[in-house]
């Protein structure tokens, strides 16, 4: 059996709204009936991209950052975006412990945690335009058997 | 996030009550800070049996507290962390630096 | 200290995004410190108007749901919006048992348990182009003092 | 949600464990009707004692209940009710056509 369903969000770009978007995930995905482990992955992988639209892509608070989050068989494809800063060189984004921030001890894994937590990302950025993260996983014990 | 300390023998233990991310990492920082300075501390162990939730930004924080401790000739330990929390510590190479233990008390006893 | 925040969520009309959209508003609620009462009036208010977007408003599945959420002081302003039939004689349709699908076994009690439930609701209605439902509570004991 | 039912003497008794919603609501109908059919059923008791949450579809639920037992000559009770679904309960008018009981046990006894 197949099926599809399908929730976009937008909040504000404010440090509370972290947690708040991870319980969203966190119900919305839960109608697959994730592992504990699974939705620990998809929990903390939606934490990072979170976490950089609000302190990297957002000087100010009070913007707006968008989630979507689709499912499709058992696949869950989550996006983040971002209308804020962009990043200038995505390779070295990407790379374990680059961090434009040491100042506010961030450790430079979010980008790596996505990687590890999510079977796959896709990182679309423009400089000044803004950033969109896309995450996807297939889970291996959903209830949706395709 | 909600946090409680022990002093015993210099060791400052921290439990962490809650969720640690980038909003809470700020207040987790700050209120360690304080203690490590305000009594005569030189080890540090995290106990992080309540801790419900972790991201990245976990990792930023044991850093820190962990270049803190070791300017002052210290070590730094974590102790019951779940799968999930190990495995982000592995990912960034912390116990390289820092020592894992199954309890508070193998803590204490080895640091 | 007065205090603002704001998200919007959009999901499809499947009766399964009905227990999704209590937890999105109850968690994003929370950061209020609401008592166990007002945060069950809430999501009972959410579940019916949730629930009348996707039974009245929409015929079939998978068509768009919004929902906002608002916090000014201490106090929460939720809005339901769907595009879909409409309302005929929004007199009525507020009374209590007033329903048009006895069929389904709905008590037409949706209306009063929202009026009930929250300080004030607003219902703006145009058969044929959508419903938009607007809910305001002010909380007793909530953490943001004004 | 998840149900559980139990026959005493002619009496049905439905113990709801979870929310019920318009979404669930089918399922909770669908399957205490078949009880009602298929045992030799008189009375109906509902234990909300693990029901999490409830909005108006419940009292769509119950007053649907009630027409079914009704014809049937026998009676519907309610026990161990939080006070939020009491309450929406009551702005529905359902004590005229229902009794409230404690416990199920009082339920039981009282039918
Ligand atoms: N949404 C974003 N907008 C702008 N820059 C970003 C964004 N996300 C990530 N970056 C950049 O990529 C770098 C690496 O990100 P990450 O691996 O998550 O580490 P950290 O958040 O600890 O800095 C960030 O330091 C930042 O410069
Ligand atoms: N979003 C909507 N779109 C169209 N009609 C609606 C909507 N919400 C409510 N109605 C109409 O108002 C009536 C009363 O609603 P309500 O008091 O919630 O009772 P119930 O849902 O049990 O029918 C409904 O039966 C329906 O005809």
């Amino acid at each position: 059996m197949s099926f599809e369903n399908y929730m976009k969000i937008e909040f504000l770009s404010k440090s509370q709204n972290e947690s708040f978007a991870r319980v969203v995930v966190a119900s919305f995905v839960s109608q697959l009936d994730p592992t504990i482990e699974e939705l620990a992955d998809i929990k903390t992988a939606v934490s990072e991209a979170v976490t950089n639209s609000i302190i990297h892509g957002y000087d100010k608070q009070n913007e707006k950052v968008y989630l979507e989050c689709r499912i499709i068989g058992n696949t869950i494809e989550i996006t983040v975006e971002d209308f804020g800063k962009g990043i200038d060189d995505v390779d070295l984004a990407r790379q374990p412990l680059y961090t434009s921030k040491p100042e506010l001890e961030r450790s430079g894994m979010g980008f790596t945690v996505m990687e590890t937590f999510m079977d796959r990302i896709i990182v679309e950025s423009e400089k000044g335009k803004g950033t969109r993260i896309k995450m996807i996983k297939k889970l291996k014990t959903a209830k949706n058997k395709e | 996030m909600q946090l409680k300390f022990e002093v015993l023998n210099n060791t400052l233990v921290v439990l962490l009550n809650g969720e640690l991310d980038h909003h809470s990492a700020e207040e987790v920082r700050e209120e360690i800070d304080k203690k490590i300075e305000s009594q005569n501390i030189k080890n540090l162990v995290f106990d992080l049996t309540n801790m419900r939730f972790m991201d990245s930004s976990g990792i930023g924080v044991v850093i820190g507290r962990y270049k803190k401790i070791n300017k002052l000739g210290g070590k730094v330990g974590v102790a019951n962390l779940n799968p999930h929390v190990d495995k982000i510590f592995q990912m960034a190479g912390i116990y390289k630096i820092i020592c894992k233990f199954d309890t508070k008390e193998e803590a204490l006893a080895n640091l």
